[in-house]
């Protein structure tokens, strides 16, 4: 479904994804794991169109998607839930998901709305309140609503878990598992290592802008760990260690 | 007491004019962090546009003004402003210097220095008195239009599926573009209606004056400047409350200051603002928008 | 020796943007006093637009208020140079201490940029606490405050009148002077722990405060040194007008070096250089143009090519670098080895080194 | 790559300035040739704010010099302009003057400002040769402010401001006057000052005096202060310029305010009266009718003559001003028989209520301007202008002028 040929991202001169390749295959959840500076959050980037890529080529449904232009990545069915939620604050809830159907004009965004609020008590709930004003996981639960309402075959989570209380996290890696069982492809980007690997089918280590190697559960996590000693950041190696 | 409420009519007439000035350029701040120096012209180009179509009827000439600054704002941003959209503030505000610069200057080889006059209608220049307090009918029309344009914006922005996608794209462009909101539509959006508030200023003005010149567009724009920056760079709100605000201080100095010193005025209008900032260094009503 | 090359080379680049200038002062003479004038008020306009830099250029904060440091630098040097004689009739009113002073022009210098240093100290006490576009709105309010001050005090600047019977000191060599010495000056401030620490703050704001810098402190010292500049060159400036009222330093000027720096590049001093030489070049070519096309192709293509610079190079024509020979050296021996068929391998470290 | 860009861009540049300058090293040619044509350099404003006030006296000045080239020039000698634009900046009058000079100019006729063709007249000094400008009305042309070879064909600001107050007090019997001030250029201050100096001295009151300025979003409060007087005042007096001063009339008016209103020459002309619908008694000075109605055949004729070539000039300032500048020139050129300065001075200084086109001229050894010219009041009803009388000053203050 998703092919990524040889990427490559660079800021001015420092180029933080050195060219890596990896396929996702329709239906599937594939988590992208490694320190922090690796270059997770720049591939995700790089696949919604958020940065532009110095090198290489995505193919999404066998069609190479175009460099740097988010609002066109939507429209073939990828949505991104960056980092940090980025929910629009100064907007209310309902307004923030109505905007997720941007890309949309069919008579079934209102159902959607309701249906958002069914599967998200929380938004029900604070449907006419400026997002800005909820707390972190209710935000987060507005990002990932926002971004189903485009209706994505493929989802892009960047953290989800990032900053949460632990019955939080909880929530958002069950939602994520019931996403894929609902038929959406999934890419993951994750600190939170262990469960990542519990949870994707696949997963890949990143290290300095490479994928250092690929994993498939659990069980692989001792071997990941190696590759995260790898790593230059030894800092964030020993905050890793620590979350999990 | 009639003094202390003839006052409050002039400034709540020049509030409002501030108020339709500075409402693009926050608009514009808000969507893509320039400060468009170059709205100043556009006052001065719708300007130029009524004195061209004047001739004929008023109601054209408006109509054929609101279309030739729409048509510049949209042309202006189209030119200038997308190639260097992704580059820093400072490279955008000297852009807009630039614009501004050449448009005043093909003005001037256009038009001449010289003002031109523009004839409106008698009823537009008349002056009532109510119970001792002289109300001009131009102030009513610059209360009504800042008015009608301010109530328009609101609820454009607050109801409309595009007004609310204009928002979001103040907020936070990247993630709007990431929810599909195409981003030339919202800046050309809102260059469009720069332009047209541009327009309606520029017809208080002329109704003011009865005359457009080259660089007219100046002092309004350090107005509308002062006014954004002081309510809060990119907030809608701070803008309104800046040129209020503005307005204001600007009556009251010419009530309270004696004659020697009126001259001097805007020393101290501007020694004020500097301490509003002094207090307030994000301004009156920050934003909450992230620059990214 | 080996110390002393160490020096020259770690001065490289003022002293060949020195030499840049100096062939200018001898050349330009030769070609008659308008080409001669002209090139005076290039080399104030370098000294006042790498004095901007000193400020906007290493703090990343524009300012729109620093020409306010020229207008008190020019009326305090010239309040102090005009003849007595001619003092008493142009402006009787003067305080006894001024009516009576007449002094020379480099103490005229140190009067006209001590006292506008001594304004940026005190502005500086609230005005450095504020964030960036605060920072440039207060600025701004400052310009329009000294210019109503300037337009309104009678009996000290004779208000919007033109002050008259400036001795016009300003030679071209004293232009050279105030522009070599500004760069020298900003430069050796630029390589000081000062300048390193503005700097750091202007990339990062919150890891150099990180780090201990005190950017309220940085700001200050920034905006003192770039008033006493700006001060200097408003003594010489208005020492080569000889006539001059407050609209010289008014908002024309402010948006025009504000521009000449950003077509340079504010984020280094050649680009501060050379963008009020482009300039210069520019407006003159385009002059020439006009007895063919008629008046007003010098305005209109300046801004033309001020929007095309922006547009292609956003970050100014010197996109943050500084004239350096051996940079220049190294790509020309580079060249000759690309000739050679050789990889530009090398090519691409360098540049990634830069 | 980007760097040697850079480099190119740096030698580019030094190359162009290089270039430049050598291109026009051998244009050295000092004025005050004694022989050949008499080049007259127009160090004047193309562009900018002045170039409204400059370019119809360089037009008038070239219809001058044509009809005197015609007549086989002055005393033999043909006239040759050359020309710079002074962008209406301080220092680009300085080296408009410089390049004028340069391509050989005898006789500068400089930018219509005292503050901006000052410059031009230092340059002028130190090349030995006369500049003038058309219609400057400072009277700080004065030997002991500027050099003396800086002279202006205009007529001082209180000759023009005293003739105004006593055209109020006599014809239009008004006892109180209201000043209204916009203090954005000197001439301003300087005309309000000379029109209350005459007022006060003829005896009448002032009811009260107000500054408002150019660039103003509103001029309420000076309404307001006007309809609060107790009594409301005989004559208004604007110093002011359009466009901000037209706005101001075009409020008092409004606002219902009818007494007469006085201003200067900055109001001559036409071209702003479609700004106030149907104005009527306003009063303003001009230098020459533009409607065919001026008492002076002569004016008329030039004015035709102006008409036909350029079309309707705006205002008259310029157009009698520069053609007076040459007049004077080929006078005094007569007198000396050169055009080096010492010599032209002296004969310019001998000038005394010498009757050129602008009206009788005066120049003596210290005022380099005339002081007591007589004006054309001219008279604004239904939004009509037409000429009213000459009016002669019969005492016209001298400001305290440094």
């Amino acid at each position: 479904m998703l092919e990524v040929q040889d990427l490559k991202v660079s800021y001015g001169r420092l180029e933080a994804v050195k060219g890596i390749s990896f396929t996702i295959n329709q239906g599937e959840c594939i988590g992208l794991i490694g320190p922090n500076g690796a270059g997770k959050t720049t591939t995700l980037n790089a696949i919604a169109g958020v940065l532009k890529r110095s090198g290489g080529s995505i193919a999404f449904e066998g069609e190479k998607l175009p460099n740097q232009a988010p609002e066109a990545t939507v429209r073939r069915g990828i949505s991104l839930v960056p980092e940090g939620r980025r929910v629009f604050q100064g907007l209310t809830v309902e307004q923030n998901l109505r905007l997720g159907a941007s890309i949309r004009s069919d008579k079934e965004i209102d159902s959607d709305i309701e249906a958002m609020k069914k599967r998200f008590p929380a938004l029900e709930k604070y449907a006419t309140t400026r997002a800005g004003s909820l707390s972190g996981g209710e935000q987060q639960m507005i990002a990932l609503a926002r971004a189903l309402m485009a209706r994505p075959r493929l989802l892009l989570l960047d953290e989800p878990s990032l900053g949460l209380a632990p019955l939080i996290v909880d929530q958002v890696f069950e939602l994520v598992d019931q996403l894929r069982s609902e038929g959406i492809t999934i890419l993951l980007v994750e600190q939170n290592g262990l469960r990542t690997l519990e949870l994707a089918d696949r997963s890949y280590v990143l290290q300095g802008g490479r994928i250092a190697m690929s994993a498939t559960g659990a069980e692989d996590f001792a071997e990941v760990e190696k590759a995260y000693f790898g790593a230059e950041d030894s800092n964030a190696v020993a905050k890793e260690t620590a979350n999990d | 007491m009639t003094d202390v409420i003839q006052a409050v009519v002039d400034a709540l007439s020049l509030a409002s004019l501030y108020a339709l000035l500075a409402l693009p350029v926050a608009l514009i701040y808000g969507i893509m962090g320039l400060i468009n120096f170059a709205q100043g012209e556009l006052t001065m180009i719708a300007a130029y546009g009524l004195f061209l179509f004047a001739a004929v009827t008023l109601p054209l000439a408006v109509f054929m003004a609101l279309v030739l600054v729409v048509v510049a704002a949209l042309a202006m941003e189209r030119v200038a402003f997308r190639p260097v959209r992704n580059s820093s503030e400072e490279t955008l505000l000297v852009t807009s210097f630039a614009v501004s610069f050449l448009l005043q200057n093909l003005a001037l080889i256009i038009f001449g220095s010289r003002p031109k006059s523009i004839s409106t209608p008698s009823s537009l220049s008349q002056s009532f008195d109510v119970g001792g307090i002289f109300i001009d009918a131009v102030a009513i029309l610059t209360v009504v239009l800042a008015v009608v344009c301010i109530g328009g914006l609101v609820l454009f922005m607050n109801r409309s599926r595009f007004g609310i996608s204009m928002r979001a794209a103040a907020e936070d462009f990247t993630m709007a573009r990431l929810v599909g909101i195409r981003a030339n539509a919202v800046i050309s959006a809102t260059f469009a209606i720069a332009g047209a508030l541009a327009g309606v200023a520029a017809f208080v003005l002329v109704v003011q004056s009865g005359s457009a010149f080259a660089t007219m567009g100046l002092t309004p724009v350090i107005i509308a400047f002062v006014a954004t920056m002081m309510g809060g760079l990119g907030s809608l709100r701070g803008a309104l409350l800046g040129a209020a605000i503005l307005g204001v201080i600007t009556v009251g100095f010419d009530q309270i200051l004696s004659e020697e010193l009126r001259p001097a005025r805007d020393a101290f209008v501007y020694g004020a603002v500097l301490l509003v900032l002094l207090v307030r260094p994000s301004g009156l009503i920050p934003s909450n928008r992230e620059r990214v | 020796m080996s110390y002393l090359r160490h020096r020259v080379l770690a001065l490289e680049t003022p002293i060949l943007l020195s030499l840049i200038l100096l062939l200018v002062t001898f050349v330009a003479p030769s070609a008659g006093l308008s080409i001669e004038n002209r090139a005076i008020v290039m080399l104030i306009n370098v000294a006042l637009v790498v004095g901007l830099y000193s400020f906007a250029g290493l703090s990343g904060v524009l300012t729109f208020g620093h020409m306010s440091f020229m207008g008190i630098g020019a009326y305090a040097g010239a309040l102090v140079t005009i003849p007595v004689v001619a003092k008493g009739s142009l402006l009787p009113d003067l305080p006894g201490f001024l009516a009576n002073a007449e002094v020379s022009l480099p103490i005229a210098i140190l009067i006209g940029g001590g006292l506008a240093a001594l304004f940026a100290a005190i502005i500086s006490l609230p005005i450095a606490r504020l964030p960036g576009l605060a920072l440039s709105l207060a600025m701004f309010a400052v310009l329009i405050i000294c210019y109503q001050v300037e337009a309104n005090w009678d009996s000290l600047t004779r208000g919007r009148q033109a002050l008259l019977g400036v001795p016009t000191n300003t030679t071209i060599w004293v232009a050279l002077a105030t522009a070599i010495g500004a760069m020298f000056v900003v430069f050796a401030y630029q390589q000081s722990r000062f300048g390193l620490r503005l700097r750091a703050a202007r990339e990062d704001e919150y890891s150099a405060a990180a780090t201990g810098v005190n950017i309220v402190r940085e700001r200050r010292i920034s905006l003192v040194i770039s008033g006493a500049l700006i001060g200097v060159v408003g003594v010489v400036y208005a020492q080569y007008l000889g006539v001059f009222t407050p609209n010289d330093f008014y908002l024309d000027l402010t948006f025009m070096t504000i521009a000449m720096l950003v077509i340079g590049g504010t984020r280094s001093l050649t680009g501060a250089v050379i963008g009020p030489m482009l300039v210069a070049v520019l407006t003159y070519t385009l002059q020439q143009g006009e007895t063919v096309t008629g008046p007003g192709l010098q305005q209109v293509g300046l801004a033309i090519v001020m929007v095309l610079v922006l547009v292609f190079r956003p970050s100014g024509l010197t996109n943050g670098k500084e004239l350096k020979l051996s940079t220049v050296v190294t790509r020309f021996r580079q060249g000759r080895a690309d000739r050679n068929g050789r990889s530009s391998e090398t090519d691409k470290a360098m540049t990634a080194v830069e | 790559m980007k760097a040697r860009k850079f480099k190119y861009l740096v030698i580019g540049v030094l190359a162009v300035m290089v270039g430049a300058l050598s291109a026009c090293a051998n244009d050295e040619n000092g004025g005050g040739g004694d022989d050949g044509p008499i080049v007259v350099g127009f160090a004047t404003a193309q562009s900018g704010a002045f170039a409204a006030y400059d370019e119809p006296a360089v037009e008038s000045a070239k219809l001058k010099i044509d009809q005197i080239n015609k007549a086989g020039g002055i005393d033999g000698r043909k006239i040759e302009v050359v020309e710079s634009d002074t962008r209406t900046d301080i220092d680009g009058a300085r080296v408009a003057a410089d390049e004028v000079i340069e391509k050989g100019a005898d006789f500068m006729m400089v930018t219509c400002d005292f503050d901006y063709s000052t410059p031009s007249i230092v340059e002028a000094q130190a090349n030995g040769i006369v500049a003038m400008s058309p219609c400057a009305g400072s009277t700080k042309f004065r030997t002991d402010i500027i050099p003396p070879n800086g002279f202006s064909m205009g007529t001082g600001i209180p000759s023009e401001a005293a003739s105004l107050a006593e055209f109020g007090d006599q014809k239009l019997k008004a006892k109180s006057a209201y000043i209204l001030l916009d203090p954005t250029i000197d001439y301003d201050k300087q005309s309000a000052e000379a029109f209350k100096q005459t007022w006060e001295a003829q005896g009448g009151t002032i009811a009260g005096e107000d500054t408002f300025q150019q660039d103003t979003q509103s001029v309420s409060p000076q309404i307001s202060r006007i309809r609060e007087l107790s009594e409301q005042p005989d004559v208004i007096y604007i110093a002011s310029y359009p466009p901000g001063g037209v706005r101001m009339i075009r409020s008092i008016r409004s606002s219902g305010i009818d007494a007469p209103i006085l201003a200067d020459a900055n109001f001559d002309g036409t071209y702003w009266l479609g700004s106030v619908p149907g104005l009527s008694d306003f009063y303003h000075s001009a230098w020459a009718s533009l409607n065919g109605d001026d008492p002076d055949p002569q004016v008329n004729k030039m004015i035709k003559e102006l008409t036909k070539q350029h079309g309707r000039p705006d205002t008259s300032i310029g157009s009698m001003g520069g053609y007076s500048v040459i007049e004077a020139l080929e006078d005094a050129y007569k007198e000396a028989g050169t055009t080096k300065d010492t010599d032209l001075i002296a004969a310019l200084e001998t000038f005394d209520k010498k009757k050129l086109t602008i009206g009788p001229t005066t120049f003596d050894d210290t005022y380099h301007i005339t002081l007591d010219r007589p004006v054309r009041i001219m008279e604004v009803q239904n939004g009509k202008e037409k000429f009213l009388q000459m009016w002669t000053p019969e005492n016209v203050p001298t400001l305290d002028e440094g």
